[in-house]
Parts: structure tokens; C-alpha cells; sequence
């Protein structure tokens, strides 16, 4: 069943490119739904599954992207090392804060990560000897992987499909494990975990830095397919994005999380062409999907189906 | 919400059917301004001008028989929006030339893309960098803020004044300006004596200018746009500061006066022509052309702004362009953008050539003082 | 030095008073509905630009800014009434976003009334600066303080004196058992989000002499508010007012002493180390688990 | 059912209490307990509410610290110990207020209360590697186990939180006996069953024992009490009344006073 779902998920990524050709919709837009999917997934891993809300998740994904941005363009090193370093720190930074960060709970938790996001960005703005400041930095180099220059919007919409694959992969796996039902026991009962041997600190620190890896990855990937970075891509309007991209798509569904975030890229898409309207627009879906589908559009819309599904053939026995 | 997606792209597909067997093949202009966010300031005046005249030229005909259509989106001030629109602009929309970029960071963040499709760009931003090092697509109509800066260094040395207290917003425009504010300083034998920022949201800045009070500061330059410099306007005169205050371009409008009320009286800034169009001489080459866009644009919106100008020139500059290679061809176009040359606008007189893709001098600012409630120029 | 400390002082007192008022909107509907409520922000913004707007249409300012906060009140309740009241008990996310939602609308309508530009307000007592041992104020900060407090003394003996508010303060201890006593949560739900509306308006109106208003100043005012309540131990109105005024006087202190341009990053730096040490604020109640 | 035999504490006991104190803000919760829990019995701990006996349960599961005394778990001292650390040497429990992961299924729940005895690390799980594929059968295999003790293998798949109250009360039971545990306390696990389900209860709880599981057990409930101890320990404001036998424990004057109201007798 799960890799049935995979592999539709995958033929169906494939397809797009071959089915519409140089469309925009398809390669532009879905290289940023395909980033958002990415950050989306991780993000989930700790909020859906380990019940740990984030409002600072942007500063992760900026630290992959300051990091490959800055070692490519002022030491020339190589894409695939400024990517690696770039998960380092995102990393280690990830599990220092996770101890005094994740000990706090509900709101006083959403200001803790919303803080550290604010402070993040303001080190992006104002450290101008390093990241270029508000305008930030231009001239990245594509992405090299052994010899194979990522350079066309065609090849990055591969990779970038093919990064979000191995990250739904690698969520799926990790969920249905022993590791991943200890993180859902987290979210169940702190009390019950613990009295079943799970040291709930550690398991909390793992997810943080987990998610803080997908995040530093995404952004790895975003500053080389831009080719330019900017502290406006790592504010706290994306880090509150990201977490609705996640409560839209439905917590604790590795597939949720990623049709959030392809249905909020494509309704930013679509609200475009509506101009001084658009952000009215926007809010009063939010709040629509939020009362109406408090379970998130996948679950939600999956259960009208069923339960269309069952209706039809009630009438029809 | 992939429905909508593909709704869009069946509604344009359709509209260029009906256009293809209806009409001639319209030019398209590409927009990508900054309507909403910071910037608003700067790009809403730019939106509704290209809306102007292009609804003007295609009154008068369109440009050799064709209608120009003008497809725009909002970036928010946000250089990653701006490169996916120019990347729907030039991908989806097929535009034929690209005018925007309101900010510098917008502008900037396209460069790349728009080099790597081989489309004209005339950016509408100020940043010298955009310009330099000459890229091969990438023209610019916007006073650069270097010109800002030596324009008022200009004037400190007229008044012979040196020691200099800076303060600035972190944002592009803002953070920019003082670069170029510090590296020409050594030329005019200025010294910064203070060097303070402040966010663009602030609603205070009365530490930072109490901390320059306190310095032997004999004259202050605040270089940003939006509120904040008024709220530093007003602020200074609620320390009771009486040092001459030097703003930025950026703030050369009516609603600066307006905010800032009587603080704003002896406020000095470089501005371009437009904002004090019927004080110049009537043998001024610009005049006539400033009147007239300003009458427009005030019969439709209210108070011009500079910025809705640098729209004006940068479109006019294009269509001028059009005219002479005979058709919207790219390269050809683009080669004619080049040899602009003694075109009038609101901006100043443009010379362009291939290395110099603005082609305005330190003539084209004039230094105006608020007087009365109002612009003035000071001779 | 001493003269500077003052006159950052004063600047910080005058900027705390309104991440005070705001972030005492943010207890009292925290208290009763348990929902930090991210729309504060907008509130303030609501009231200063309809004050303005009455203001242009030639209303006197005490009336303007009467009318202006009653309307957002009306906002308020609306708030309550369609986006809260349908999802109570709600898992946090889902109420956070529920009320970025709402922010996010109240601005897009802002945008479509009042369009993009910043606008000025007189302010309430003119502009000639007062001269206090070296330091410089204006009267409008002199109004935001005076009014600041007298709004945080009624509020307490709102909360402390009266029925209402003790029925109000009940609910926030125990819904169930104010439901049995008799109190009508659902209406004290209401009187909460109104209240808030209305501490929130009038901030706003305080502050658009100094700052002028646009579509997009509640954001800012709207995050150091929450920032103040959670100093303050969150669901903890005086604890608020205590976290706004540190909070205002830090920036002050920051931006004067070490760093403009880093004095937000100062602030959260210190709202991080407070929960470091203190998890639930410094004057919120230790909260133990029932196992 | 009464095992007379096994009355008498064994030379080393597996769990030894001493002097334990625990106060919550100058209110004494537990004024120096002291007790011993020999091997392979199920040792009851009564007394009226407020006695104390949540708090102990607390304390000895590492989530208090206690201000004074000893926890001995055989040799190893819980005084001070994190919760998950304490299980690790073989001590689980249940909960009074039901803690059940209802985001999982009921296999699920039961699958985390084998996390002890598995060893996939993060990275592992990750790339779901060969070795964690034959754990995860393995686990699923225990689980199994467990549920059947439980008579739950029918529920397996369900999501934890659509099973009525008694069923949920006992995938905790299975949950923790999945731990493979020593020491198994439970909480109050007659709260809110009705008779037929208690019988069952008393079976089960029974099965753990003869299963080699010591049963440390706090309850309401008398005559389940006394039909399935064989001590038991009575608290009243936080120090011990009384301890002994059922036989001893009903036929004792003070706590027939102080707790069993002096009318009530039960029979066995």
C-alpha cells in the first residue's frame, strides 16, 4: 500500500514534464512547490509526528542556503561540499538549541522558535560583510554533481523531484519505525513514552535536527537553482508559511504535508492575477480550511470522498 | 487548486486564439514591481504609469500598428517572488521586453535569468550595480544612488560643512545608499562622525539620534524611503537637533511633507525635475515634458511621484526603441535601447551607450529644499 | 551618559506602554479561550486607520477615536463569533493559523479600504517638545503613558472588582466549573475578544501621531505584543504590562547602547533566555501534569 | 485463589522502600514510607483517596524526587533517576488518567512498549536497512504476544482511541507488558469497568504473575484487592497503617477504624 502510493507519486512527477513541455506551471512553478514539499515533509516530521510546533523553521533553511551561497561565491568550493557544510551547521546548530528549546511547550515553544527565526534573520540583514546584507548575494554557481552541471530548468526539476522522493522516503521510513513511534509516542504521552523507556529529551533532539537537516538541504538546493539569496526567502512569514503549508496539508502525514505544500504554491500562483485582492483572498481560505477541514485538506478531502463514495453506492444497493 | 492552474492557462490560451484571429499580434510588456510591501511607495506610482500610457499609446494606435499589452505581477519587495515572475513572464507569458524591478534586490535577483533568456530589461531601481559591470540586456532609467550621494556632498561642501552623521534603515535601497555615501565621503573630505541604522518598521529612533546629538555632527543624512525617515524627522526635532537634515531620493514626494508636517521644513534632498516641474525655467528642455506627464497622471491618481517617472522613461525609452528597429524583435530592440540618445524625460536628459546603459548625468538631480509645506529648488 | 540613559529611558517607557496594551490583548484572550489570538496585531492597526479615515472625514478626535474603537470591537466579535467560536478546543496549530488567517485578511481589507500608503494623524496636544531634565518628550508620549496606565488600573479592577470581571478571570481558571456556576462562557468568550479589540484600538490610536499608520503596522506591534505576554507568563495581564515595559525599555537601551541595527535581535535574545530559564515566562504559573 | 504460601517476604526482596518523602509546597505527601515488595507477588497498595498512593507511584517512576529516603529496585537505586532510565532497568507501569497514544494503532501502541528490546538507531530506520526490517518482524512478533495475554489480537489494527474505555485500559496493560518487565505497576486498573470486565481483570492480572511479573498495584476496588493480593500495604496521610496479608490487613482494628470504616468486612 505504501509503495503503491510512492510509486504513483513518482510515475506521476515523472509524467508532468513529458505530458506539457517547457510549461511555466510545470517547471518553474514546480521546482518551488517541489522545495516547499521538501521543507514541508521535514517540518511535519516534527510538528505532525512528534507534536513539537516550530515558528522559526525558516532560519534552517536559510542556514543551508547562506551556507552554500557564501562557500561558493567568496571561496569557490565546490557545490557538493558547500551543501554538506551546510547540513553540518544547520545540524549541530539544530541540536544545540534542541535541549532548552524543546523543553518548552505549546505557545511559550512557538515564541522560542519564532525568536530564534527573528534573530537568524536579522544576522542575514545586518552581518553585510558576509551575506551581502538586504540584497544579498548574487552569482551562485549551478550545482555540480560529480561532473554533471545541474544548469537547464529541466535538470533541476529532476533533481529537485528526485530530492523530494528521497525525502518522502525517508520520512515514510523513518515514521514506521522504532524510532518514528517513538517520536509519535512523544506527541501521545510524554508520561507513557518515557515510562516505556524512551528518553523523550533525545527523541525530541533527533527529530529538530532531522527536520533542521531537510530544511538545510532545501535550502542548499534553493540557492543554487536561484542562483542568488536573500534574507527576504528566510523571514518569518516563510517560517509561518511553512507551518501552514503542514496544518493545511494535515499533521502527521508525510503525503499531506507535501500536497500542502503544492497546494499552497500553486494557490500563491493562482491568487497572483487577483493583485490588490490577493491577500484577502488568501487569509479568508486559510481560515475556511482551518474551520471547515480542521484536519487538514488531505485528510479532509479524503474522507468527502469516502464518504461520497459510500453514499453512491448506498443508493445504488 | 491545480484546477485553477490549468483554468489560467485554458483563459490564455483562448484570449491569444480570439487575439490571433481577431487582431494583429499585440507587443507584450513584462512588469514585475514591488506594489505591495516596503516598497509600495516606490512601485505602486510605477504600476499605474506603464497602465497610462500603454492605454495612451494604444489610443493613439499602438506602437507601428501594434497594441502593447502589459502583463504585471506584485513582488511584495521580495527578490525571490520577482525571480519567479520573470521566469513567468519570459517562460509563460513569452513578454517581448521586461520593464520593473522597483527595488534593487528585485532587480538584481533577475539579472541571471533575464541575461540567460537573452530578453531587454530596463530596471526601474536605483543601484549601480545593476549597471555596473555593463550587462549585455540589463538597462537601468533610475538615478543611481551614488548620484544621490555626491549630490549632497555637493551641497555640504557649498556650506562648508564636514563632519557628517549618517543614519539608515536596513533595508536594500537604504543599506546600498550608505555604501556609496561612505566610499565617496573621502573625495568631498567628509567625515562620518556617527554611523547609526534602524529598522524600516521602527516606530522610534530617538536612541540612535540622541546617541549623533551627542556627537560634533554639523549635519545629518538619513538615506531611506517609506515612513521611517519621516519618524527621523520628527524625532530630531523632538531632541531639539538643529543640524541641517540631508534625506534620500527616496522620500522626494508630497506625502514625505505630509508625514513629517512642520518637522519637515529646511529638510534637504537630490531629487529628480519632476517634483518641481513648474518652478524650472521655461527654457528648461524637460519642462514641457514633466508638465505633461504630471497633468496625466494627476488627472487620474492624484500627486505624482519621481518613481511613477522612472516608469514613464523607461517605457517611452522602449517604445522609442521599437519605432526605430521597425518591430519588437529582441536583439534589435535591444541594440536600439543602446543608442538612446538626447531622450527627454522626466528623469533627466539620456545618453546611453554600450558603457553606459543609464546614460544620466549629475545635472539630471536637483537639490530642492522643503519650504512652506513644499519642494523648492535650491539655487 | 546619564542624560543619554534618560531620554532612552523615556523612549522605551513610551514604546513599552504599547507592547503592554497589546500584549495584555493577547492575556485576557488567552485567558478565556486559551487561543493566542495572532490578529492582535491587526486591531491596532484597525483602530488607527479608521480613526484617521473619521479623522479626514472631519469627525473631532475624541469622537473619531470613540467611533473607531467601537468598530473594533465589532471586529472583534466578528473574530470571535465566525472564526473561534466554530473550532473551540481546536488543537493549537490549528487555532494559530486559524488567527494568522484572520490577520492576513483584516490586512488584505485594510489594503482594499485605505490602499498602500503610510498616513499621518495629528497629534492629540500638538508637537512642541517637553524639556525633562535633559531629556526631550513629546505630549503624544506623554498621552501613551497617562493613557497606557489608566487603561492597565481599569483593567485590574475590571478583573478584581467587578462580577463580570470575575466571572471573566473564572472561565480562564476553569471552563467547566464557570459553566456550572452559571456564567455563560460563550458570552464571556465574546466580552474577552471585545476587550482585547478595543485595549487594541486604542493603542492604535495612541500611537499613529508618532508613527503614522498603514496596512502593515499591526504586524510588527502585533509580534512584540506576543512577546510581552510571554514574558510575562502568557494568560498573566499584569505579567503583560511588566514584559511590555521590559521589553520597550531593553530595545531602547539596546538600540542606544550596543547596536541599532541588531536591537530585535537583542530583544528575542532576551526572550529566549528568559524561557531558557524560566519555561513559562516570569510571572506565569508552574504548570504540573496530572499523570 | 490466595496463594497462603507465598506471604512471607523472601530474604531479598525485589523492590525495598525506605523512608520515602515527597511534600508538595509544606504539605507532606508521603511522610517516610517504607515497605518491601518480595519477588513474583502482587502487592497491593490501598488507602483512602488523598492516602498518598498516586504520589508514591509517581516518585518510584522517577516522575517526583522525593526529598528523602531510598528506592532499591534489586540493587539499583531509583532515587534520582530519569523515568525512561528506571524502565530500562525493568520497571513499567499504567496510568491512572489513560495515557495512550491515540495517534497509533493499537499493535502500534503495544509495538512502542517493545523499545527497549530493539536497537534500530535513527539512520537505520531512515534507509529502513535489512537488519531493521527483520527487527520490525520481530517486534510485531512480541506485540503479538502481549496482545494475546491481553485477549486483544482481534484489535490489532485498530486506532487506539475508537476501542471502548475497558479495552483501551487493558492495551495500556499489554503496552506494558510488551516492556518485558520485572516490576509492573498499575494504576487504578478497576477504575471505571464494570463487573464482568473487573472479573477479566482479575484474570489478567493473575496471568502476569504466574508469567514471573512482580504486580505492584494501587486500586479502589476491595474485593478485587483482596481476591488477588497477596499483601498489601495501607496508606492514610502519607505514612503506612498498616501492612500485611488480606487476612491480616481486615482483621487490623486501626485499619478498620481509620479506612474500612469498622463495618465492612470482605469476603474472599
Amino acid at each position: 500500500m505504501r509503495r503503491i502510493g510512492f510509486f504513483t507519486f513518482a510515475v506521476g512527477v515523472a509524467l508532468l514534464p513529458a505530458l506539457f513541455p517547457d510549461n511555466y506551471f510545470v517547471m518553474a512553478v514546480g521546482v518551488s512547490a517541489g522545495l516547499n514539499a521538501i521543507l514541508a515533509v521535514g517540518l511535519n516530521l516534527l510538528m505532525g509526528y512528534a507534536g513539537q510546533i516550530s515558528l522559526g523553521h525558516a532560519a534552517f533553511f536559510g542556514m543551508g542556503a547562506y551556507t552554500s551561497a557564501i562557500l561558493t561565491t567568496r571561496y569557490a568550493c565546490p557545490s557538493l561540499i558547500a551543501l554538506t557544510a551546510g547540513l553540518i551547521i544547520a545540524g549541530v546548530i539544530a541540536w544545540l538549541l534542541a535541549r532548552p528549546i524543546l523543553r518548552l511547550r505549546g505557545h511559550y515553544l512557538a515564541m522560542a522558535t519564532l525568536g530564534f527565526g527573528v534573530i537568524v534573520h536579522v544576522l542575514m540583514v545586518q552581518a553585510t560583510p558576509w551575506t551581502g546584507g538586504p540584497d544579498g548575494l548574487n552569482g551562485i554557481p549551478p550545482l555540480n554533481l560529480l561532473g554533471w552541471s545541474v544548469d537547464s530548468d529541466l535538470r533541476w526539476y529532476a533533481v529537485i523531484m528526485a530530492a523530494l522522493l528521497l525525502a518522502i522516503g525517508l520520512s515514510l521510513n523513518l515514521v514506521d519505525s522504532r524510532i518514528g513511534r517513538a517520536l509519535r509516542a512523544v506527541r501521545g504521552s510524554e508520561f507513557a513514552a518515557q515510562m516505556l523507556g524512551i528518553d523523550t529529551g533525545r527523541a525530541k533532539t533527533q527529530v529538530f535536527v532531522v527536520s533542521a537537516l531537510f530544511a538545510a538541504f532545501a535550502g542548499s538546493l534553493f540557492a543554487h537553482q536561484q542562483s542568488f539569496v536573500s534574507p527576504d526567502s528566510f523571514n518569518l512569514t516563510v517560517s509561518v508559511e511553512l507551518v501552514t503549508m503542514v496544518v493545511l496539508g494535515g499533521l502527521a502525514s508525510t503525503y499531506g504535508s507535501a500536497c500542502g505544500a503544492i497546494a499552497l504554491t500553486l494557490l500563491h500562483e493562482g491568487l497572483v492575477v487577483f493583485e490588490d485582492y490577493e491577500m484577502m483572498i488568501h487569509g479568508a481560505l486559510l481560515m475556511a480550511v482551518m474551520i471547515f477541514m480542521p484536519q487538514g485538506l488531505f485528510i479532509g478531502l479524503s474522507q468527502g470522498a469516502r464518504r461520497l463514495w459510500r453514499l453512491k453506492n448506498k443508493a445504488s444497493a | 487548486m491545480k484546477d485553477y492552474g490549468w483554468k489560467i492557462i485554458l483563459a490564455a490560451a483562448l484570449l491569444a486564439i480570439t487575439s490571433l484571429a481577431g487582431a494583429v499580434e499585440p507587443i507584450r510588456i513584462g512588469s514585475f514591481l514591488s506594489v505591495t510591501g516596503p516598497a509600495s511607495f516606490l512601485g505602486d506610482p510605477e504600476l499605474r504609469t506603464l497602465q497610462m500610457v500603454v492605454k495612451d499609446i494604444n489610443a493613439k494606435g499602438g506602437v507601428k500598428g501594434r497594441p502593447l499589452e502589459l502583463i504585471h505581477y506584485d513582488t511584495g519587495g521580495n527578490a525571490r517572488e520577482a525571480l519567479s515572475f520573470v521566469k513567468r513572464l519570459i517562460q509563460n507569458d513569452k513578454v517581448d521586453l521586461i520593464i520593473g524591478g522597483t527595488t534593487s534586490g528585485d532587480s538584481l535577483a533577475v539579472i541571471p535569468e533575464v541575461e540567460k533568456a537573452g530578453i531587454p530589461f530596463i530596471s526601474l531601481a536605483g543601484a549601480v550595480d545593476i549597471i555596473e559591470p555593463v550587462k549585455k540586456w540589463v538597462f537601468k532609467v533610475a538615478h543611481t544612488d551614488r548620484m544621490a550621494a555626491a549630490k549632497i556632498f555637493e551641497d555640504l561642501r557649498k556650506r562648508g560643512l564636514t563632519k557628517v552623521a549618517l543614519i539608515t534603515g536596513d533595508g536594500g535601497f537604504d543599506k546600498s545608499g550608505r555604501e556609496q555615501l561612505l566610499k565617496l565621503a573621502p573625495e568631498y573630505g567628509i567625515t562620518f562622525v556617527a554611523d547609526e541604522s534602524y529598522g524600516n518598521k521602527d516606530t522610534d529612533m530617538t536612541p540612535q539620534l540622541t546617541k549623533i546629538r551627542s556627537s560634533d555632527a554639523e549635519a545629518i543624512i538619513n538615506f531611506g524611503f517609506g515612513q521611517a525617515p519621516a519618524i527621523v524627522t520628527k524625532n530630531m526635532k523632538q531632541l531639539g537637533i538643529n543640524l541641517p537634515l540631508y534625506q534620500s531620493h527616496g522620500v522626494a514626494s508630497q506625502t514625505f511633507i505630509d508625514l513629517a508636517g512642520a518637522a519637515a521644513e529646511g529638510v534637504r534632498l537630490p531629487a529628480a525635475a519632476l517634483v518641481v516641474a513648474e518652478q524650472l525655467p521655461s527654457s528648461d528642455l524637460q519642462k514641457p515634458v514633466l508638465l505633461a506627464y504630471k497633468k496625466q497622471y494627476e488627472a487620474q491618481y492624484g500627486p505624482v511621484s519621481t518613481f511613477g517617472g522612472h516608469a514613464y522613461d523607461g517605457l517611452m525609452i522602449a517604445v522609442a526603441a521599437m519605432e526605430r528597429a521597425g518591430d519588437a524583435d529582441k536583439a534589435k530592440v535591444r541594440t536600439e535601447i543602446e543608442k538612446t540618445q538626447g531622450f527627454i524625460g522626466t528623469a533627466g536628459v539620456f545618453n546611453m551607450n554600450p558603457t553606459d546603459h543609464m546614460g544620466l548625468n549629475l545635472d539630471a538631480f536637483k537639490m530642492v529644499e522643503v519650504r512652506n509645506g513644499a519642494w523648492k529648488i535650491v539655487e | 551618559m546619564p542624560e543619554q540613559l534618560f531620554q532612552f529611558l523615556v523612549t522605551g517607557i513610551t514604546v513599552g506602554s504599547l507592547y503592554a496594551l497589546v500584549g495584555l490583548g493577547f492575556a485576557i484572550i488567552y485567558n478565556a479561550s486559551d487561543v493566542v489570538n495572532f490578529a492582535q496585531g491587526e486591531f491596532v492597526m484597525l483602530g488607527a486607520m479608521t480613526a484617521i479615515a473619521l479623522l479626514s472625514a472631519g469627525l473631532p478626535l475624541p469622537l473619531a477615536a470613540i467611533v473607531a474603537t467601537l468598530l473594533t470591537v465589532l471586529v472583534g466579535l466578528l473574530l470571535e463569533r465566525f472564526a473561534i467560536e466554530p473550532t473551540v478546543g481546536a488543537p493549537v496549530v490549528t487555532t494559530i493559523i486559524i488567527t494568522i488567517g484572520a490577520a492576513i485578511f483584516l490586512r488584505g481589507i485594510a489594503l482594499l479600504l485605505w490602499g498602500k500608503d503610510f498616513h499621518p494623524m495629528p497629534a492629540f496636544s500638538g508637537d512642541r517638545p517637553i524639556h525633562l531634565g535633559g531629556a526631550t518628550l513629546l505630549p503624544q508620549s506623554l498621552w501613551v503613558m497617562g493613557v497606557t496606565l489608566l487603561l492597565v488600573v481599569l483593567v485590574r479592577l475590571f478583573f478584581n472588582r467587578t462580577l463580570l470581571g470575575k466571572a471573566l478571570l473564572a472561565c480562564s481558571f476553569n471552563r467547566a466549573a464557570a459553566q456550572l456556576v452559571g456564567i455563560n462562557v460563550r458570552v464571556m468568550l465574546r466580552l474577552a475578544y471585545g476587550l482585547s479589540a478595543g485595549l487594541g484600538a486604542l493603542a492604535g490610536i495612541l500611537i499613529a501621531p508618532i508613527t503614522f499608520s498603514s496596512y502593515e503596522a499591526g504586524i510588527m506591534l502585533g509580534l512584540k505584543g506576543f512577546s510581552a505576554a510571554i514574558v510575562g507568563g502568557i494568560g498573566n495581564p499584569m505579567g503583560a504590562v511588566a514584559g511590555g515595559l521590559l521589553l520597550g525599555v531593553l530595545e531602547a537601551l539596546g538600540a542606544g547602547f550596543i547596536s541599532s541595527g541588531y536591537k530585535d535581535a537583542i530583544a528575542f535574545l532576551f526572550v529566549l533566555m528568559v524561557l531558557f530559564f524560566e519555561p513559562t515566562g516570569l510571572f506565569g504559573h508552574k504548570v504540573a501534569d496530572r499523570v | 485463589m490466595t496463594t497462603a504460601l507465598s506471604t512471607l517476604p523472601s530474604a531479598a526482596p525485589l523492590l525495598a522502600v525506605e523512608g520515602l518523602e515527597q511534600s508538595f509546597g509544606g504539605v507532606m505527601a508521603l511522610a517516610g514510607v517504607s515497605f518491601q515488595v518480595p519477588a513474583g507477588l502482587i502487592y497491593a497498595v490501598i488507602g483512602p483517596n488523598g492516602a498518598g498512593k498516586t504520589t508514591l507511584f509517581n516518585a518510584l517512576c522517577g516522575f517526583y524526587s522525593p526529598s528523602a529516603g531510598s528506592i532499591c529496585f534489586e540493587g539499583d537505586e531509583l532515587l534520582g533517576l530519569p523515568p525512561y532510565r528506571i524502565a530500562a532497568l525493568g520497571v513499567t507501569r499504567t496510568f491512572q488518567n489513560l495515557q495512550l497514544f491515540f495517534n497509533m494503532t493499537v499493535l502500534e501502541n503495544v509495538m512502542v512498549g517493545c523499545h527497549l528490546r530493539a536497537r534500530t538507531g535513527l539512520l537505520a530506520a531512515a534507509l529502513r536497512l535489512p537488519g531493521v526490517r527483520r527487527e520490525e518482524r520481530q517486534l510485531r512478533e512480541w506485540a503479538h504476544e502481549a496482545l494475546e495475554v491481553c485477549e486483544l489480537a482481534d484489535r490489532a489494527e485498530q486506532p487506539a482511541g475508537a476501542l471502548p474505555y475497558g479495552l483501551m485500559k487493558r492495551v495500556e496493560i499489554a503496552r506494558a507488558l510488551a516492556a518485558k518487565p520485572r516490576l509492573l505497576l498499575l494504576d487504578e486498573p478497576a477504575a471505571g469497568l464494570n463487573d464482568t470486565e473487573t472479573l477479566a481483570l482479575r484474570d489478567l492480572i493473575a496471568r502476569i504473575r504466574a508469567a514471573g511479573i512482580t504486580v505492584l498495584l494501587v486500586e479502589h476496588h476491595m474485593p478485587l484487592v483482596m481476591s488477588v493480593s497477596d499483601r498489601l500495604l495501607v496508606l492514610d496521610y502519607g505514612s503506612v497503617l498498616a501492612e500485611g496479608t488480606p487476612a491480616d490487613i481486615q482483621a487490623d482494628p486501626r485499619v478498620i477504624a481509620a479506612y474500612l470504616g469498622g463495618a465492612v468486612q470482605y469476603a474472599v
